[in-house]
């Protein structure tokens, strides 16, 4: 029965070419300790906060979490430990929200950000850190209003002056804004590299004479 | 010439989206963008727009005049002996890269919506206060941001609050009344003065023995009302619904005044 | 990999005779989804409140749980699923709580201030160096726990005496402050007119249209 658990749930092991039981009795138990700990804790705890705490060495910790992050993903767990912010955080999966929602007692206020918020805050995730007359150039609106709205929730925070005239204000993103929207670190979002060769290769694939029909109005057509 | 903006005037967040929209919409390559064309439509937008009093900030203002720098300088047949030292630079360029990253960002806001949806159907459940010790009081995480709202807040708070301390620690009970009748003067009618907040901000023994007696004598007088809401809690002080009525009086405080000499 | 991970996932099937592939998705579903409700809820959960809520039969709930029950169960897993007064929750196994506390206390809190602290903390940073008194005239209450809170924290230290009558201590932050909010040099702080111009911007921008998302910017469209 146990031996048919282990290797069952962790599919780290199975590149493992002997498996090793007097090891795995205690990894077992480390990652059952593991699960316990990314079930308690509310922030995203990084493996060298974990190692650090449980006196462990941080490549086993985070062989471990991986192990579990893997265990979870399968189909028939409805919970995942997922890594965000850096850290590992137990949450429940997207696609039982539905279910799920009718047992949550306090939901949590949505985060209603307008499309201009959005874009000033992937403005500064990208070129942080950033100040506010940069943001507006870049933008080319007058508004960086929404400052204010991103400081309010903590998504950018202050990171020093520009030693340009005037010394503005910099701003970067914050561990929070990763939180907010499940990101294990800045570099998840797809670079602006990626973005032109997307661009490029739209571009490429329609051609410039092939007009695709879902565009309503054909810039041939006539004006009223 | 043809038209984009048939069917409805759209709203644009800046005048980058509106022009990425005319060239998007078009299929228009953007590294040869028809510039023309494009700024025939651009200041078409504009027109309709004064039409129907719609108000666009300056910003649109200042990108219709870029457009037709743009248009002008494409125009201008170039000299060939300099375009053979200094090959002149494409004038759309700086344009185009503009719009290129604008609408990067536009597409990275999009992706974050995309993982905040995700991120709004996904429920923790920490149960990290059960192994916490009950006496670790609950805080606040905090950033530079709030430190200077905070001070914004306190200052406001002071500044609001009418100036009554003295450095003058000899004050009389007769004063320390008058100042009192002030502060509830100025406190909005319905809500009260902590008793322990002022005691607090007396400087001295001698100003909060006579800020004690202060209270006593125009409770006495039915000129304010101490209320207390739990037992052992805060004692507030309200006005009395007499207590213009009573402080009109000069007879009274003049008797208290002799009272205090 | 998915008929690997349905054969080790399930032991409550191992008692079944004849596992039918269909049934088991369904089930593998429904089962995760309990997961996740299990997960979610503080108060234990009867099986006939789930039934009534997710429109399921009471037995195969009850079924479901209990394999979820016996799958937690075992050695590997930190977590437990249990029945208490009549109802499934899910918790940390009992064994492991020794390990999960010592690591609770270990971990380094946050930087965290009550607001009593944090108005005397923003009140020493912006008017250093600043006396006691003069900090309880300003914030119009008397805090002097909180002076401690903040020595003892290393955020502000004693800068000499007033010259004034009673020669009181003057305070002012320490290296840490700095540190903690990631500052060079107090230089860095926002000044409270940038934080007004902030304000006044939101005020501008939030006007009418852009507290709300705007439905325009089809947001709904996926990126490329």
């Amino acid at each position: 029965m146990d031996s048919f658990d282990a290797n069952a749930v962790a599919p780290a092991r199975e590149t493992d070419p002997e498996p090793e039981p007097a090891r795995d009795a205690a990894e077992e138990r480390l990652r059952a300790v593991l699960e316990a700990i990314v079930y308690v804790t509310d922030e995203p705890l990084t493996p060298a906060q974990i190692a650090a705490a449980l006196g462990e060495p941080q490549d086993r910790i985070e062989r471990l979490l991986r192990s579990l992050v893997e265990e979870y993903d399968k189909p028939h767990h409805g919970l995942a430990v997922r890594l965000i912010a850096g850290g590992y955080k137990m949450t429940t999966k997207p696609e039982h929200h539905e279910a799920v929602r009718a047992f949550v007692k306090n939901l949590k206020p949505p985060l209603k950000l307008s499309m201009a918020a959005l874009e000033t805050l992937a403005l500064i995730a990208y070129k942080q850190p950033i100040t506010a007359p940069e943001i507006m150039a870049i933008r080319g609106v007058q508004g960086a209003g929404v400052l204010k709205t991103l400081l309010d929730r903590k998504l950018i925070t202050t990171a020093g002056r520009k030693n340009v005239v005037g010394r503005p204000i910099l701003y970067k993103t914050t561990k929070e804004f990763l939180v907010q929207f499940g990101l294990k670190d800045l570099s998840e979002l797809p670079t602006l590299k990626e973005f032109e060769e997307l661009r490029r290769m739209a571009l490429e694939d329609d051609g410039p004479s092939s007009a695709q029909p879902e565009t309503g109005s054909a810039p041939g057509e006539a004006p009223p | 010439m043809s038209s984009p903006l048939n069917v409805q005037l759209e709203h644009y967040e800046g005048p980058l989206d509106l022009l990425l929209d005319l060239i998007r919409k078009q299929e228009i390559d953007i590294y040869d963008i028809p510039i023309a064309r494009i700024t025939a439509q651009y200041l078409e937008y504009m027109q309709r727009a004064a039409e129907l009093d719609i108000e666009l900030g300056a910003e649109f203002v200042y990108m219709a005049a870029t457009l037709i720098h743009i248009k002008s300088r494409m125009l201008l047949p170039r000299d060939p002996a300099l375009a053979e030292l200094e090959p002149e630079e494409d004038p759309r360029r700086e344009l185009v890269e503009r719009l290129l990253e604008h609408e990067r960002f536009k597409h990275a806001a999009e992706m974050l919506y995309q993982k905040r949806i995700l991120e709004e159907a996904v429920w923790s459940n920490p149960q990290i206060h059960q192994f916490l010790d009950d006496e670790e009081e609950p805080g606040l995480a905090v950033t530079l941001f709030d430190l200077v709202k905070v001070l914004e807040q306190v200052l406001e708070r002071a500044r609001r609050r009418p100036v009554y301390e003295v450095a003058d620690e000899d004050v009389s009970v007769p004063e320390m009344m008058a100042r009192l009748k002030e502060l509830l003067e100025h406190t909005p009618a319905g809500e009260t003065l902590s008793v322990r907040e002022l005691f607090e901000r007396q400087k001295s023994r001698r100003a909060v023995v006579a800020m004690f007696l202060a209270i006593l004598e125009m409770a006495k007088l039915q000129a304010i009302r101490l209320v207390q809401k739990d037992l052992f809690g805060d004692i507030a002080i309200q006005r009395h619904r007499r207590f213009a009525e009573v402080l009109a009086c000069p007879e009274a405080l003049a008797a208290i005044e002799e009272g205090y000499r």
